[in-house]
């Protein structure tokens, strides 16, 4: 069994690759392959016309996210067949038409892999079997029409075309997907059969005018209807052959197609035929009357393919089988003179270089053939007997009439439908009199003549079909029309008949009194207005921009507004969501009361430190704009929470804090030297006293939290840490013993940090030169009594760093401790005897030093797992040596030897880059700000 | 623990605490910066020292650490506050250029410049 | 009262004496008026500190607070000594 | 001993380890690029091998130093950890081929840098104690500062002050809110919290909600939701190609750490089940809304990347804020799309600012733009798919998650909010693109500003054509291909994933059962 | 004691805030310096306030809760101490590089310096203009 | 030969015996095990450390130390008690300044160690040093008789440093 649907679909989206990616072909072969896509796609459409004829329905079914009902399945019925053919027969003619319209400049390759990415869009949105699918195609439809009228991406018409109508169909299309989710809430499967089945069940539903109202979205923009018509016009920006092939058999039909796809399913209700039927009328008239006031030739036939367009809707919303029959008929119809026309329209526009009305004129002297193909197709648009346009003309007018059980709206249908005819008339006669006939060319740079043979052909096919299908419609069309109309309607297919004569009824007299008004307003309104003078803007156009405008202005207001790139406001407000997120419990109606439990006593002597910790605090804000000042109030701050921890039970933590404190003041005094000494006053003191209420809420809500959590019993797995600690991990510093073993992994990131932190300073500052807030004249100062006493230091200190190092896993110490007091006494003699005198003499490489820390923890980590135990799990040795006695091992010594190569490596390498910082050549007066001529060696980079 | 043991501990952390107390008071009391700087000396010598020796005494008599090890604090401390001390007087004294005496051999002072930000009382 | 209660207590006081001390050093710490003041006011404090540590290691009759007063005795200048050269020449590192 | 669930974590720390040794200077750019692909490759076949235990329903349990889970770190691998731990690392493979075009040269220690990011991404998807989480959250976060910072200047420097100022301080509400947990609680361990919060007295469980309220607030600050979005726009604007596309990856560590704690540690019908649903649906729908406008407002094409990226947070926040398996499972999908789309339009946005000369990314000064024609198609693509087109990854996401919407008072709205929202981003991106790509001369009726800011063709600079760019950024999108194509399996897996997470005492009982191999239990 | 303890935190952290909410990067840090001591004590608090009872072992004496403090948010704060001075050197060097490449500490970069600088100017016209009018007033 | 081996791993005699010293008293036991642990670090160590020297030590005659540490004690206490009586007495009878000591010693070793003295003996606070290192200045508390002061450095603390530190 040969796939044929699935190569059917796959044709133009695996020739639209091979034509985008064969860049070095001649034009005429790059064409040829895009035409191979329509034309063997009409090779095996018709291979399948049998079956489709015959009512069977070919399907090809692959399952894709069966989770949520979307499958790959493909199906083709009639309304399909149909519709497929029209797309690959026009798409045919449009590639051979563009074959010879694309200038030189234009690129091929991507016009037609355009192309070819649209049929096959159109094609998938016809021949889709599930819902889901279905959608696909249709968005993949508006990206690559987006694509072909953007075609042209230096005009910004092109531009501002296409992004109108991806906004637009765009759109629809996500209402499309919602309005099809929908129905598969109802129905519980998106396989259209299934779906097609269920009409009654998803009309019953409660969610049915949401569904139709979302579906119909989708339906009403792609196919340009009122008041969502206006993307229809802009797109003509488009090159002519995709004008041709988008506003004649696809783009603005797939509207119409899910229309009569979805008819079974949808229609049938007053609901669907109110809304349906109005706006198509509403669009029926308005595109009609818009077009008579072009001056465009393109953007007449736009307006007359929304008018149209209206009328398909208008018959599917009637809904009686006989007026889906017409509608199905009227596509049909309408796509071959539109094509026709909308090529005829290129061909002038290509010969004459212009396609305005005003300019143009008494063409049939100078192109003959074209203008009399071109006048025969406007004849067909406007209905007149003896071409296609007329048939379901007056099949039209027929069920206008015949609308039962809503009497005002037949009498609205009718008298619109009349209306229709007048003006039908009245711009196809305007299109061929302007054009055509009259004075003219005016002020052409070209003296126009025929266009080449085979650039022709397109039309006189169309044109030919045209003529054909309104002479003999029962030998020509038929068989198409019944397969497609049967495929909507199934069991209540009418009887009909397709002949030019039916007698003379009121149908034909409603056309014979159109033609009449059309040709009485076309020329009254000649004679009474300069129709040339006449400009319209487009109304949609402005509303549609006006509103885009609003939308960025409002976006653009908002999003400067609100992330103003302001730190503060980004970390105020994080403040203000950790409050409210901390006040949430504990406010509201059903919020349980806060139970308060009591505090031990506080002897006096901590009253005291805590005045010196609160004092520190506060004061650090009263003198936090000199820098200095807080800086040196600050350290008696973190003084004092090491002691506060000396006291509450922690050796390591105040050891810990002590070491990070010295360095931190180290560390914000080589950084101070690079900043201003004093941070400028607060501009507001409304800002100040926000700041201030924040500070207190989330101090207070802090506080209050804390002391909450303190005074609760509490029930922890710490017991069992203790208990552990000496028999399985050999420590009995519990903290440290934690540190290594317990939450060694912890270390372990921590150390990672902490050596990340230092890898950063070394990248920020290894080159950077930066100028110093202010130089201090003279050489540097020498230090001898300080140097030769902190010389004496640093051996008693190293011997300290072992101490502490090795002693930590039974008293407080351990690896971190250790490598800072390595590493601060070795700082001291930077600061005293200046960085290029200690770095002549220990040539460490820091950088290094963590990396071989880093592997020194992990190898000893590691080494555990060659035992069949996890990451880091410590073991335990006592080795036996003569003299010494026992010497008890513990595995995490080998840990923190990492830990300790890393904090000394990274803080050594922190402080050592900070202090080394190289000053920029320009120098800084004593407001830190350069003076002019020095800006442009401010980069602090080396060149 | 006999009392003649309690009794010398007692007096020695009563002086040292007096001799810490002493040099905090006279951070608060004198006027002037050099003249408050000889209060820590009072305290991280005599002060500590002794608190230190009771602390050695308390800890061998009780057992809980035999070794005399706070000796080493004082020694790290005797070598530390002199540094301190000088390079506060430095910095003072390069605040300061007017209290600073001429060289003994007549030349003028050495032009050390001082930070000015640094000088800053606050409000 | 028995010597070692006699003994507890004196720590205890001593412990408040040094407290006190720690007060009137934050008195200079956060009045200054010059930046070496507050230096000096902050090297008090870390002196007193020493104490108070030794002090209470005696009142918990545990050596575990050695290290710590260690550090403060070995390290606690270098604050000083960094305050004081960023006074003196800014660049602390030269 | 199955020591799987560790490697992750080690590889890339000793990858970064040794690629300290090999400084460009003397060694050039190769032996890091060995080492950083040997350690890429390793990791993916063990997330790759992670995936297929975790894939049949099966909890690994990691006992580090072979404690019993309560009382050491525990890593736990479940279907969430090893989904996520993959998409991490297959993003990490896409910008380590960026980085290799050479902008690994220009930033010292990138490759440490960056192996040290992924030990911090992985490390947070595998932990299972919550402190353990708070340390590999700050090593991928002091990681992402340096691969921030290194090698840049100028702004990336203030919005790198920003990036680095904003999280320290979400940091520190973070260690606030582990303090008070464990004061409350009595345990780190993810699963035990889960067990205790359930045995919780009444009086207690407003101090916990409290507590697990303001852990909220800090994985929403690096997830960017509403109001702490602020930072992010910036951050990615200024950050580094390569790593503002790992950084597509960062903002979903605090949606893992929402969706995981949210699930079992305060889920698991424990009293304070559900307590952050309603507040974070509706701050994700609000977000959702501000970053689409921010879409639209973008000036800039990282920045409008960066909206997106927002908006793909904020996405998930909707879907998992729902907390119903079927959103949840699409909700995961989606995540995966959206790091992938999110971190080739980075990729793709560099691409386009370094061809486009001193116009830069900027959407309103009109630039020549040479050879833009892969770019171009590649924009496409990935606009597509971000945008939430067929037949792209975003489109089946969004699609997976409004089918997923249970029927309710919320369908309504919240089909509106992702409908509507992306609506805008097609706006968006559209002008976007046609203004990039398009736009590429000024038209005749200009006027003279944008005639002076016009950089025409030939002063364009011509940035060297890189191959191994554009390959990542194809790669990126390629990996979204597959994720259409296989979206039925991935489906499979994420509901599982979603139904996993729904019924957390399964977790907890593997993390209770599991022993350790020498030790008593 | 938990009083002492509780209010020291808060006061600790509102300090922090405040200046976690100031314009400069040197005020930045000095507030995340602040709250950093702040977080550290209240983690560290989480395990209750044992006075006196380091957790190191001590021959004869039960290893139980009731003998020694909680010694897991100690280890806990030691972690957290380590990263928050990695975190701090950080913040510093980037903010020397931020002036340095930018030529102002402002975190907000040189634009808001800018807008600083010309509301200071506005105010100082201001300030100028009204002693003006005061002496006119003052003459008249 | 034995002259560079020594200067290379042991440079410094003192310093090592001070490292073991100082290690054992640091460990709260004496054993074995510590003993060679102070033996090893006493090698280690200052051949480390001593790449730091600038200025080698010159050491003299150790005998007057004990003596000079005597001496020092005693005055640290003496100067301890009255230094205190003068702060808590009323301000206005102190009467400060500054002097310049002139220095016969060369030794930097022996002027830091001099330095440190008077700075640790309460009453005296060394301030700077001459950059030809010829004169000290001290600020002195009470100032009645600068020669007094002068002459009681002189011969209390820098003469038996000449002798340590030649
Ligand atoms: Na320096
Ligand atoms: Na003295």
């Amino acid at each position: 069994m040969i796939p044929f649907l699935e190569i059917l679909l796959a044709l133009p989206f695996v020739l639209a690759l091979v034509v985008a990616l064969a860049r070095g072909l001649p034009r005429g072969a790059t064409a040829w392959l895009a035409g191979l896509a329509p034309l063997l796609g009409l090779v095996l459409l018709a291979w399948m016309t049998p079956s489709v004829l015959q009512g069977w329905n070919v399907r090809a079914d692959y399952a894709w996210i069966p989770q949520i009902g979307m499958s790959f399945t493909l199906r083709l019925d009639g309304l399909a067949w149909m519709f497929a053919g029209l797309v690959l027969a026009i798409g045919a003619l449009v590639v051979m038409y563009a074959h010879y319209y694309l200038s030189a400049k234009d690129s091929a390759p991507r016009f037609f892999a355009c192309l070819l990415l649209f049929m096959g869009s159109m094609l998938g949105v016809v021949l889709a079997g599930n819902l889901l699918l279905l959608v696909v195609f249709w968005e993949l439809t508006s990206i690559s029409s987006f694509l072909l009228i953007g075609f042209w991406s230096h005009r910004q018409d092109a531009r501002e075309g296409a992004r109108m109508a991806l906004a637009i169909t765009g759109a629809g299309g996500l209402a499309l997907l919602g309005g099809v989710l929908l129905i598969g809430r109802i129905v519980g499967s998106h396989d259209l059969d299934v779906v097609l089945a269920s009409g009654d069940l998803i009309r019953a539903s409660g969610l049915y005018p949401w569904a139709l109202a979302l579906v119909l979205a989708g339906v009403f923009t792609k196919s340009a209807q009122f008041p969502l018509h206006f993307w229809l016009p802009h797109a003509m920006a488009a090159p002519t052959p995709v004008s041709a092939y988008l506003h004649s058999a696809t783009m603005v039909k797939a509207g119409v197609f899910l229309l009569a796809r979805l008819h079974p399913a949808l229609a049938g209700t007053d609901l669907f035929f109110y809304v349906v039927t109005s706006v198509g009328a509403l669009t029926l008239l308005i595109g009609a009357w818009y077009a008579i006031f072009q001056h465009d030739l393109k953007g007449l036939l736009a307006y007359s393919t929304i008018s149209h367009l209206g009328l398909i809707t208008l018959l599917f919303g009637i809904s009686t089988p006989m007026a889906v029959v017409a509608g199905v008929f009227h596509i049909l119809n309408h796509a071959t003179f539109k094509a026709s026309l909308f090529m005829a329209a290129g061909i002038i526009d290509h010969e004459t270089g212009t396609r305005d009305m005003r300019r143009l004129g008494n063409l049939r002297r100078y192109l003959p053939w074209t203008s009399a193909l071109a006048i025969t197709a406007s004849l067909a648009m406007a209905g007149i007997p003896l071409l296609n346009g007329f048939l379901s003309k007056e099949m039209f007018f027929a069920e206008a009439l015949d609308i039962g059980g809503h009497r005002a709206m037949r009498d609205v249908i009718t008298v619109a439908a009349l209306l229709y005819g007048v003006f039908g008339v009245a711009y196809s006669l305007r299109f061929v009199y302007e054009t055509f006939f009259g004075e003219g060319p005016r002020a052409l740079d070209v003296t126009p003549h025929e266009p080449p043979r085979w650039m022709k052909i397109p039309v006189e096919v169309l044109v030919v079909l045209c003529v054909a299908v309104g002479v003999v419609p029962a030998w020509t069309i038929a068989p198409v029309l019944h397969a497609g109309a049967g495929a909507i309607l199934g069991d209540t297919m009418p009887e009909y008949s397709l002949a030019v004569w039916h007698g003379i009824n009121r149908p034909l007299l409603m056309s014979l009194a159109g033609i009449a008004g059309g040709i009485a307003l076309y020329f009254g309104l000649r004679r009474l207005f300069d129709l040339h003078a006449i400009v319209r803007r487009s109304l949609g156009r402005s509303v549609f921009r006006w509103n885009m405008e609003a939308l960025y202005g409002l976006a653009g207001r908002f999003t400067d507004r609100i992330a103003n790139g302001s730190l503060q406001r980004s970390l105020l407000f994080l403040l203000l969501a950790a409050i409210a997120a901390g006040a949430a419990p504990f406010v509201g109606g059903d919020a349980a009361p806060l139970q308060w439990h009591g505090s031990q006593p506080m002897p006096l002597l901590g009253w005291l430190l805590w005045l010196v910790l609160v004092a520190c605090a506060v004061w650090t804000i009263r003198l936090y704009r000199q820098r200095l000042l807080a800086v040196i109030v600050l350290g008696g701050a973190g003084l004092m929470v090491s002691l506060a921890f000396v006291f509450l039970s922690a050796p390591d933590l105040a050891l810990t804090q002590l070491m990070v404190e010295m360095v931190s003041l180290v560390l914000l005094l080589l950084g101070l030297h690079y900043l201003p000494p004093r941070s400028p006053p607060e501009r507001t003191p409304r800002r100040r006293l926000r700041d201030i209420a924040v500070a207190l809420a989330a101090g207070l809500g802090t506080g209050t939290l804390a002391y909450l959590v303190m005074t609760r019993p509490g029930d922890t797995i710490s017991g069992e840490l203790l208990a552990r600690s000496l028999p399985e991990a050999y420590g009995s510093n519990v903290v440290n013993v934690i540190l290594v073993d317990f939450r060694g992994f912890d270390t372990f990131g921590e150390i990672t940090v902490f050596g990340i932190a230092a890898l950063i300073v070394h990248a920020l500052l290894r080159r950077a030169r930066m100028a110093p807030e202010k130089i201090m004249s003279g050489p540097p100062i020498t230090l001898p009594v300080p140097a030769d006493l902190a010389q004496i230091m640093f051996p008693l200190t190293l011997t300290v760093s072992v101490f502490l190092f090795l002693r930590g896993h039974n008293a407080p110490g351990g690896g971190f401790i250790a490598g800072l007091v390595l590493a601060v006494p070795l700082l001291v003699q930077y600061v005293i005897q200046g960085a290029a005198s200690v770095e002549s003499r220990f040539g460490f490489d820091y950088v290094r030093c963590i990396g071989v820390g880093l592997l020194v923890a992990g190898v000893s980590g590691v080494a555990s797992m060659g035992f069949g135990v996890p990451f880091l799990t410590s073991g335990h040795l006592d080795l036996d040596l003569p003299v010494i006695g026992k010497v008890p091992l513990a595995s995490a010594i080998g840990f923190d030897t990492g830990v300790y190569l890393v904090v000394f490596g990274g803080a050594m390498l922190i402080l050592s880059m900070m202090g080394t910082i190289k000053p920029s050549r320009t120098r800084v007066s004593h407001l830190g700000i350069m003076e002019p001529g020095e800006r442009s060696n401010r980069t602090g980079e080396l060149r | 623990m006999s009392w003649v043991f309690a009794i010398l501990l007692v007096m020695l952390l009563a002086i040292g605490s007096f001799f810490i107390l002493v040099g905090s008071f006279s951070l608060v009391k004198l006027s002037d910066f050099f003249k408050r700087l000889h209060g820590p000396t009072k305290a991280s010598t005599l002060g500590v020292g002794c608190v230190l020796i009771a602390s050695v005494g308390y800890h061998a008599l009780g057992g809980t650490d035999p070794q005399p090890r706070e000796l080493l604090i004082t020694a790290f401390l005797f070598i530390t506050a002199p540094i301190s001390a000088h390079l506060m007087a430095k910095a003072a004294l390069s605040l300061h250029m007017a209290e600073r005496p001429p060289m003994p051999s007549g030349e003028p002072p050495q032009p050390v410049e001082a930070v000015d930000d640094a000088a800053g009382r606050d409000a | 009262m028995t010597p070692q209660t006699l003994v507890v207590y004196a720590v205890i006081g001593s412990m408040h004496v040094v407290g006190v001390a720690m007060l009137l050093a934050l008195y200079r710490l956060v009045r200054g008026p010059s930046v070496p003041d507050r230096i000096l006011a902050l090297d008090t404090l870390y002196v007193c500190a020493i104490a108070q540590l030794m002090l209470f290691g005696m009142y918990l009759g545990t050596a575990v607070y050695f290290e710590a007063a260690l550090i403060i005795a070995m390290l606690g200048f270098v604050g000083t000594v960094v305050l004081s050269k960023y006074v003196l020449r800014r660049d602390v590192v030269e | 001993m199955n020591h799987l669930p560790v490697l992750p974590i080690l590889i890339p720390l000793f990858a970064a380890s040794i690629a300290l040794f090999f400084e460009y200077r003397r060694f050039g750019m190769v032996p890091q690029r060995i080492v950083a692909w040997m350690s890429v490759a390793a990791m993916l076949v063990v997330a790759c091998l992670l995936v297929g235990s975790a894939a049949s329903g099966d909890v690994s349990v990691y006992l580090l130093g072979d404690w019993p889970a309560r009382l050491g770190i525990v890593l736990m691998v479940d279907r969430l950890s090893a989904l996520m731990l993959l998409v991490g690392l297959l993003l990490a493979a896409a910008c380590l081929l960026h980085a290799c075009a050479g902008w690994d040269r220009r930033a010292p220690h990138f490759h440490a840098f960056f192996q040290f990011q992924l030990m911090g991404l992985n490390g947070a998807f595998l932990t299972g104690d919550i402190f353990n989480l708070f340390v590999f959250f700050e090593v991928l976060l002091i990681s992402s500062y340096g691969l921030m910072l290194s090698g840049g200047r100028g702004e990336r420097m203030r919005a790198g002050l920003h990036y680095v100022s904003f999280n320290i301080a979400a940091s520190t509400l973070f260690l606030i809110a582990l303090g008070l947990l464990y004061g409350l609680l009595g345990s780190l361990n993810m699963a035990e919290i889960s067990v205790r919060v359930a045995q919780l007295p009444p009086g207690d469980v407003a101090l916990v909600q409290a507590a697990a309220g303001l852990l909220f607030v800090v994985f929403c600050a690096k997830a960017a939701l509403l109001p702490m979005y602020f930072w992010l726009p910036d951050t990615y604007t200024h950050a580094p190609a390569a790593v503002a596309s790992l950084f597509a990856i960062m903002t979903k560590v605090g949606l893992y750490a929402v969706l995981r704690l949210g699930t079992l540690s305060f889920g698991a019908a424990g009293p304070l089940d559900g307590f952050a649903w309603p507040a974070l649906l509706a701050l994700g729908a609000a977000t959702l809304v501000l970053a689409s406008l921010g879409v639209l407002a973008a000036q800039r094409l990282r920045a409008l990347a960066a909206y997106l990226v927002l908006g793909s947070a904020a996405t998930l926040f909707v879907a998992f804020s729902l907390h119903s398996a079927g959103t949840v499972g699409a909700g995961l999908y989606y995540l995966v799309h959206s790091s992938f789309a999110g971190a080739a339009l980075f990729l793709l946005a560099d691409l386009i600012r370094r061809r486009r000369g001193r116009a830069s990314d900027r959407k309103d000064v009109i630039a020549a733009l040479p050879d833009k024609t892969v770019p171009g198609l590649l924009f496409l693509v990935a606009a597509v798919s971000l945008a939430g087109l067929p037949p792209l990854s975003g489109f089946i996401g969004k699609l997976l998650l409004l089918e997923a919407v249970p029927s309710g008072p919320h369908t309504f709205w919240i089909w509106t909010l992702v409908l509507s929202t992306s609506f805008m981003m097609l706006v968006g991106l559209a002008r976007a693109g046609t203004r990039l790509f398009w736009r590429v001369e000024p038209w005749p009726d200009a006027g003279q500003h944008t005639l002076e800011a016009y950089t025409p063709a030939h002063e364009a600079v011509h940035a060297p054509s890189r191959p191994l760019e554009t390959a990542a950024i194809v790669l990126l999108l390629a990996y979204g291909l597959v994720l259409v194509l296989a979206a039925a399996p991935l489906l499979d897996y994420t509901r599982a994933t979603a139904t996993q997470l729904q019924a957390p005492a399964d977790y907890v009982e593997h993390m209770r059962a599991a022993t350790p191999t020498l030790r008593e239990p | 004691m938990e009083l002492a303890m509780a209010s020291a935190i808060g006061i600790l952290t509102a300090a922090g805030v405040y200046l976690l909410l100031r314009a400069r990067s040197f005020d930045v840090i000095l507030g995340l310096t602040l709250l950093s001591y702040a977080t550290n004590l209240l983690i560290f608090s989480g395990g209750r306030l044992v006075p006196g009872k380091p957790a190191v072992l001590r021959d004869g004496v039960a290893p139980t809760l009731a003998n020694y403090t909680d010694p897991l948010p100690q280890a806990l704060v030691l972690t957290a101490i380590v990263i928050a001075f990695a975190m701090t050197a950080v913040t510093v060097v980037l903010a020397i590089r931020s002036r340095g490449d930018n030529d102002s500490d402002h975190v907000d970069g040189p634009r808001a310096e800018r807008d600083f600088l010309a509301s200071e100017l506005r105010r100082l016209e201001e300030a100028r203009e009204a002693a003006k009018a005061d002496d006119a007033g003052g003459n008249a | 030969m034995v002259a560079t081996w020594r200067k290379r791993w042991l440079p410094s005699l003192p310093l090592s015996v001070t490292v073991f010293c100082f290690w054992l008293l640091m460990n709260d036991e004496i054993s074995a095990g510590q003993v060679v642990m102070a033996l090893v670090l006493a090698l280690l160590i200052p051949p480390f450390a001593a790449r730091l020297d600038r200025e080698f030590a010159r050491i003299g005659r150790l005998r007057s130390v004990p003596r000079m540490l005597g001496v020092l004690l005693l005055d640290i206490v003496q100067a301890n008690i009255t230094v205190a009586l003068q702060v808590l007495g009323p301000e206005r009878k102190i009467h400060p300044g500054f002097i310049w000591v002139p220095l016969d010693i060369d030794n930097i070793h022996g002027i830091a160690a001099l330095t440190s003295i008077i700075t640790l003996t309460p009453g005296t606070v060394s301030s700077a040093l001459s950059d030809d290192r010829r004169h000290l200045l001290v600020h002195v508390l009470n100032l009645d008789d600068t020669d007094q002061v002068i002459r009681q450095i002189k011969t209390r603390y820098e003469a038996p440093l000449m002798e340590i530190f030649p």
